[in-house]
């Protein structure tokens, strides 16, 4: 029997990848795929909850966030096009604007 | 005991493209493996009888999502130079000790854990004979769930916007003098 | 007429709003301009329809409108109108156009946006003002604080970063203890009452252990304290002032540094009356230390503004000195102070807005503000010279004009309550004097030796229009002074009398102007 | 109707010329200021006759409300009674004469509106004062006249010096309106009124007991009250502002510098003489601060060159008497001499504002001399202004200073010092007036060759005027002759009589004040009149020898002889420096001190300090901003796990 804790488990895994990328890559594309696989383990727990309790707002907060994360996705990228535009590069070790 | 296969399956190679999106050196890889990851969660949650999420999931995430992370990948085309990574010093690998560490506390956890809550009334039964899943979350996405949905629809347009006037090529020159010198101390 | 009673505090107060948004999307800065005006002149008509509608006869809560916000936590919208912030509220939305005209010339790229932070920072006032629930009121206590940073982060001077950086900290530290307060008052009133709410009309039933309201007293006064400013947390005004841009100044002291006095009478007073009568003899000692400190200071000023700045703080001195005048061991306060305090509110607006208006004509025309600049003045600006004069005296208090009803009531009941802090205020009566001419007679007086100003032109139309309402203002106040008085009695009597259970009543609107007299309103009800 | 009038002419002069017709000729400012002012002459004058006609009984005329609140009631409301009605009178009447003189001295500005404005201003802000009901509506005009006062010295405001003075008279006012301030707060806080009306009722009607702290309350009263009363009638140690006030135009000088607002003090005392009466330790301190500022200002008066000068300590000095008079109980006495003095002091002022036109606006005495025979007119005036004020017999100064003497001797074995002193001042005035006479009329003169040639008398504008006050200082001495003269067609002591209805001795008080009822033998009298007479005639005597031809050999020895005294005397007793170095320049470098260190290095940098001091804090426990994504991203995780730990275990 699959429980929910199977699910839960490999959700923690995916949320470990996708910090670790954020934290360690710097490719902005990277982090912002990292970003999006973090999200992905996070519907993959409202989902498994939503079928334990029998509660369908969990699946409808995953589409939500689907929305919310295809708007990032898009601004996100839309940033880093500019932000290659205007510096030549989307190494994160070289954007250092928030420099105090 | 098929179900149980299914599972064990598709998480060891969820797990296996999680990593490679964070690990490959080429964004593009990454790329594929994301669009993996998401086809594989598609089936996760069609096996959890989530039909309606599990097709967004592939519309949205790996039809349109993804395929923009291949544009921008394609419209940048990077140098391989530039594809570095980041030097490990010593706050570096703490701070990675300390994650996994910590993940690895939550996940133990989590394995022995015996989740609990407050149990609704749309069981697989229930939904099945209500008209289905995707019937029966539109039916809640568009009541209980109406405003929130407006709002989203408005923060789309918002990110269309923004994405249009962010990405917008407005400046001939690429880099101010200013920008230079910051460049050059980073 | 009835939808108009019941909303018109709502529409007063979010008027200035959409006139921000409206100006915002207005395609030139001309239009944005006349926007901007239009939208002003609105929000002051309809907070004269306030005024005249006003019921002059009853202490309670008018107009008011009450709406849910949070119902979880109790928290409501609510808004109401007594004699206490009436005046107050006027004066706002009266500042605002005369201000909006003082900056027409501006032609800046940012204009439009200054406009718009403008009349967001007029909507963020009048909120606070009207607010009639702690956390609605929070929020726009705070709210208002966002356009000031911008407008002296953005358009003031060569220290303006410094300068706004310092308010904003300062006026939050104090605004987040203020926070924590509330936060308690909340609990204590669940605690004795079972009912989560943050309405300020039943918190004031709530009756907190003495030690606690020492402690809640304290954190309020200090918010209150610092936006006033009141010695020795006064740092930050002369900074604020000298970076600000002209309007920005007539408006922190117009209208915001009368947020603190208005906030001690409206939330620490009534709300924590033992602690008050403990705390009276500490409140009134740094009073009255201000106002000498203030005065003194002001007049070793070498710039003008700076000046102005810091009489500010010695006027304010009065102001809280007369709101925290306790009578009859305690049991009261002065009505007479009180009613001083709420008058000289309004009456510093006017004299030193105008003040700063002043020093802003001469500084548009010779972009520095050193006294010793200038002198002679009056022989090539002698319209100028004219409207100094007037809101010096203001200032100084001259009987005839507003200064002197305000500063002689508050001095009067600081006197019947504490004769030695009552006598030694009046000092800063004199010691006004001695720094206001002293400005007066370094602008205007004296040799016209500097070339410059030898080709000052007078007051142009438009400065006109934005001086000379305010200069007749200081004389009407101070001729008729039952024309305002008469709004605010009940309220102050209220106030005054039973501040140690203090409740008001929210009323119903009033369907029938009591200009009309009162045979018209038995009939309008 | 009429009533309000004389308040309403005065303030539409004041308006017209200041804000509507600036741009006007000086001729038409001068009509208009005028013409307002005669109108409001007449309209007093048809007032006070119905007043008169109506029996004279003080009637109270309701205005509209002014300052309400809490219990606290300030009405606009007047008082018409045979006090203000003579005030009324003295002001309009003597204000229209110095009004139609100015049109002449001040022929030679540009512009003129901005002076009659603010002359115009000044007579309604004086009328408030004389006929307010409470005291806050006398404060009104007690602060309105100070206003006027700086904004009328400091006229010719390009000289710096002008402006100084004009702002030295208005903060010196000012310490006088404190004490006036506070003793309205007291009267309120024991009494609950401020309506001289409703005060005198409530302290005069026999059923009035006060109570212990209130009588005490009333000695404080009247002692602050006393305090302002020192402001504006320029007694000691107040008294510094008034010789600098000439700095302003001579006709100024002469209306509000003597004539009216320098003796609101004595009419603010005389007004609430039943407070004054119930404070006898008040009443000395009154005495004997008129009578040693009459004596120390008459002094300085001695050695002054300058002519304007001379006027204004002597101004100080016969303000003295009037406090004098006041002190020792005899309100009549020192509003008697204060109509006297008030035509008189015009009448030299305005005489002295001539010879100054005339010598091309040179003041000092030095340059003087001879003008006799250039200005036969003013001469013949001030001639008679002169006696007047040294009290020669038979002109008006004899009666009243006289008078006030006599109160003094007769108040009782307390007051003698306070006589003694009063008389020497007298002797003190007859010698300056005279010298001052002597220097100017007489002699040879002694100046320049160019000024010569231009001296010549003033048009009748000028000298008009001057006329009329100078049969009014002859005659209005006879309204109060005293006792033991005996003229026929006159009744004695017309005026001591006429104020009667004001002046209430208090019942409880009436043992302590008999003496002023009191009979004496003719002897006395006539005794104490023989000694001011004959100080008055050697005094004279001596400035005549000593100056009838400029600065005689006597003159220069005396002088040489008490180098020292004369030195002092010069140099005004160093007054003036005393306030400067032990009052001004410690408070100045207080407050630079309480700026430079309080304010900006102690309670500002315990400010900055505490925010240096969170960022330094805040500096330490990050990694610095380094602005890498990574660093900010890595301290968020940490915080994150930290904040975890925290609430599971």
């Amino acid at each position: 029997m699959v429980s929910i804790n199977h699910y839960l488990v490999l959700a923690t895994f995916m949320f470990l990848c996708g910090t670790l990328g954020v934290l360690f890559r710097r490719n902005l594309l990277l982090v912002l795929m990292s970003i999006e696989l973090m999200l992905n383990s996070v519907n993959l727990v409202f989902v498994s909850g939503s079928r334990l309790l029998g509660n369908l707002d969990g699946q409808v907060m995953v589409f939500f966030i689907i929305t919310v994360a295809a708007c990032e996705a898009g601004v996100g990228l839309a940033m880093v096009i500019a932000l290659f535009r205007r510096y030549g590069t989307v190494d994160t070790n070289f954007l250092r604007i928030l420099r105090g | 005991m098929s179900q149980e296969l299914l599972f064990y399956s598709f998480a060891g190679l969820i797990a296996l493209c999680s990593v490679m999106v964070v690990t490959s050196r080429n964004p593009v890889i990454s790329a594929i493996f994301l669009v993996g990851d998401l086809f594989l969660l598609a089936g996760l949650y069609a096996s959890m009888e989530a039909h309606f999420i599990a097709a967004i999931q592939i519309l949205v995430y790996a039809g349109a999502i993804v395929v923009l992370f291949m544009f921008v990948i394609m419209l940048l085309n990077l140098d391989p130079d530039q594809r570095s990574q980041v030097q490990i010093a010593a706050p570096e690998v703490g701070v990675l000790a300390l994650t996994v560490i910590a993940f690895a506390v939550v996940g133990g956890m989590l394995v022995f854990g015996q989740p609990t809550g407050v149990s609704g009334e749309m069981t697989a039964e229930a939904i099945n004979s209500a008209g289905g899943n995707t019937f029966t979350v539109g039916m809640v996405l568009y009541t209980k769930y109406l405003w929130p949905f407006e709002l989203a629809s408005m923060l789309i347009m918002l990110a269309i916007i923004a994405s249009i006037v962010i990405a917008k090529k407005d400046r001939p020159k690429s880099a101010t003098e200013g920008d230079k010198r910051r460049l050059a101390h980073g | 007429m009835d939808f108009l009673n019941s909303h018109i505090l709502s529409i007063t107060t979010f008027l200035p709003l959409l006139t921000a948004l409206a100006v915002l999307l207005s395609p030139s800065l001309g239009t944005a301009r006349w926007v901007s005006l239009g939208g002003a002149l609105v929000t002051f008509l309809a907070s004269l329809h306030i005024w005249f509608y006003f019921d002059s006869q009853t202490p309670g809560l008018q107009f008011t409108e009450i709406h849910d916000w949070i119902p979880t936590f109790g928290i409501r919208y609510i808004m109401g109108v007594d004699g206490l912030n009436l005046l107050l509220i006027v004066l706002t939305t009266f500042l605002t156009p005369l201000i909006l005209l003082s900056v027409w010339n501006i032609d800046d790229k940012k204009q439009k946006a200054f406009l718009a932070l403008f009349m967001t920072l007029e909507c963020g006032m009048l909120g606070s003002l009207v607010a009639f629930d702690l956390v609605f009121f929070y929020v726009f206590w705070e709210a208002m604080l966002i356009p000031m940073y911008f407008i002296i982060g953005i358009w003031g001077g060569k220290n303006r970063v410094y300068a706004t950086t310092k308010f904003i900290i300062y006026t939050f530290f104090g605004s987040l203890l203020m926070l924590a307060a509330m936060i308690v008052l909340y609990v204590l009133h669940f605690q004795q009452s079972g009912v989560y709410t943050t309405n300020l009309l039943d918190l004031y039933g709530t009756t907190a252990p003495y030690n606690t309201q020492l402690w809640l007293f304290a954190a309020f006064a200090l918010a209150f304290a610092i936006k006033v400013p009141m010695f020795p947390f006064h740092t930050w005004l002369p900074d604020a002032h000298t970076e600000a841009p002209t309007s920005g100044s007539v408006i922190l002291a117009g209208v915001l540094l009368k947020l603190g006095t208005y906030g001690l009478l409206r939330f620490a007073i009534p709300l924590f009356p033992q602690a008050t009568a403990t705390f009276a003899p500490l409140i009134v000692a740094l009073g009255v230390i201000g106002i000498i400190y203030g005065a003194l200071n002001a007049w070793m000023q070498k710039d003008a503004k700076k000046m102005v700045a810091y009489s500010s703080v010695s006027h304010l001195g009065f102001v809280v000195i007369g709101s925290i005048a306790v009578v009859s061991g305690g049991a009261a306060l002065s009505a007479e102070a009180l009613t001083g305090a709420v008058y000289q509110q309004i009456n510093h607006g006017i004299s030193t807005g105008s003040l700063f208006f002043l020093v802003g004509v001469i500084y548009d025309r010779r972009h520095t503000r050193l006294l010793a600049d200038f002198g002679g003045l009056a022989k090539v600006m002698p319209w100028f010279a004219i409207m100094l004069i007037v809101a010096t005296l203001s200032s100084v208090g001259l009987p005839g004009t507003g200064g002197f009803v305000g500063e002689f009531l508050i001095l009067l009941g600081t006197f019947m309550s504490n004769p030695l802090a009552g006598a030694t205020a009046a000092l800063g009566v004199l010691l006004g004097a001695v720094y206001m001419l002293t400005l007066c007679r370094k602008i205007l007086f004296g040799p016209l030796d500097n070339e410059e100003n030898k080709k000052l032109k007078d007051l142009t139309p438009r400065e006109f229009a934005y001086l000379t309402p305010l200069a007749v203002l200081a004389v009407v106040m101070g001729v008729f002074p039952n024309l305002f008085l008469d709004k605010v009695k009940p309220s102050i009597e209220n106030l005054a009398n039973n501040f140690r259970n203090y409740r008001i009543v929210a009323e119903a609107p009033i369907a029938t102007p009591y200009l009309l007299g009162e045979e018209h309103k038995e009939m309008g009800r | 109707m009429l009533f309000w009038l004389i308040l309403f002419f005065p303030l539409l002069g004041a308006f017209l010329n200041g804000l509507v017709l600036r741009k006007v000729s000086p001729t038409v400012s001068h009509i208009l200021g005028t013409s307002a002012l005669i109108a409001a002459f007449v309209c007093a004058l048809l007032t006070y006759l119905q007043f008169l006609a109506g029996g004279g009984q003080a009637q109270v005329i309701t205005g509209m409300e002014w300052i309400e609140a809490g219990t606290f009631k300030a009405p606009f409301n007047f008082i018409l009674d045979r006090l203000s009605g003579l005030m009324l009178l003295i002001i309009t009447g003597i204000g229209s004469l110095i009004h139609i003189y100015a049109g002449g001295y001040m022929h030679e500005e540009k512009a003129t509106y901005r002076f009659f404005s603010y002359l115009n201003l000044f007579v309604f802000m004086m009328l408030l004062l004389v006929l307010g009901d409470n005291l806050l509506v006398m404060f009104i005009g007690w602060e309105g006249v100070g206003l006027c006062s700086y904004l009328l010295i400091g006229y010719w405001y390009e000289d710096d010096k002008n402006a100084a003075a004009g702002m030295k008279a208005f903060l010196v006012n000012r310490i006088g309106d404190i004490g006036f301030l506070l003793g309205i707060f007291l009267t309120f806080k024991y009494f609950h009124t401020v309506s001289f009306s409703e005060l005198k009722q409530m302290i005069l009607s026999a059923g009035a007991q006060l109570n212990g702290e209130q009588i005490e309350a009333i000695g404080w009263i009247t002692l602050a009250l006393f305090v302002g009363a020192c402001g504006k009638s320029a007694q000691m140690p107040l008294y510094v502002w008034l010789p600098d006030a000439m700095a302003g135009p001579t006709p100024v000088s002469a209306l509000i510098h003597a004539a009216t607002m320098v003796t609101a003090g004595i009419y603010m005392m005389t007004r609430l003489n039943f407070l004054f009466y119930l404070a006898p330790t008040t009443q000395m301190i009154v005495a004997s601060v008129g009578a040693v500022t009459a004596l120390f200002a008459a002094t300085i008066a001695l050695v002054q060159y300058d002519i304007k000068k001379v006027l204004a300590y002597s101004t100080v000095s016969q303000l003295g008497y009037m406090v004098l008079g006041c002190g020792v109980g005899a309100y009549s006495a020192g509003v008697f001499h204060l109509f006297t003095h008030a035509c008189f002091k015009a009448l030299l002022f305005l005489g002295a504002g001539s010879v100054i036109v005339a010598m091309h606006h040179k003041q000092d005495m030095r340059e003087m001399g001879g003008l006799r025979k250039y200005m036969p007119v003013t001469h013949l005036v001030m001639l008679i202004g002169v006696l007047a004020i040294i009290g020669f017999p038979g002109l008006s100064g004899f009666f009243s200073k006289d008078e006030i003497l006599w109160r003094a001797w007769t108040g009782g074995d307390q007051y003698h010092i306070q006589w003694g002193l009063g008389a020497l001042a007298a002797v003190c005035t007859s010698f300056y007036m005279v010298r001052l006479l002597m220097l100017t009329f007489y002699g040879k003169n002694r100046s320049d060759h160019h000024t010569q040639e231009h001296l010549h008398e003033t048009s009748v504008v000028m000298w008009g005027p001057l006329v009329v006050l100078a049969i009014l200082s002859a005659a209005v001495g006879y309204l109060n002759v005293p006792h033991i003269i005996h003229i026929p067609g006159l009744t004695n002591l017309l005026f001591e009589h006429y104020l009667d209805p004001v002046i209430s001795i208090p019942p409880q008080v009436a043992e302590h004040w008999h003496h002023l009822h009191a009979e004496y033998p003719q002897s006395l009298e006539w005794a104490i009149m023989a000694v001011s007479v004959a100080g008055m005639a050697i005094s004279s005597l001596l400035a005549i020898s000593m100056y009838s031809n400029g600065f005689g050999r006597i003159a220069n020895s005396l002088g040489s002889a008490f180098k020292g005294a004369h030195r002092v005397l010069t140099n005004k007793y160093y007054v003036d420096e005393f306030y400067d170095s032990y009052i001004v320049t410690p408070l100045r470098d207080m407050s630079q001190f309480l700026w430079k260190v309080v304010d900006v290095l102690i309670i500002d940098g315990i400010v900055n300090g505490v925010g240096q001091a969170f960022m330094l804090i805040g500096g330490l426990s990050s990694f610095r901003m380094s602005g890498s994504l990574h660093r900010h991203g890595m301290v968020m995780v940490v915080g994150i796990i930290c904040m975890l730990t925290v609430l599971f275990f």
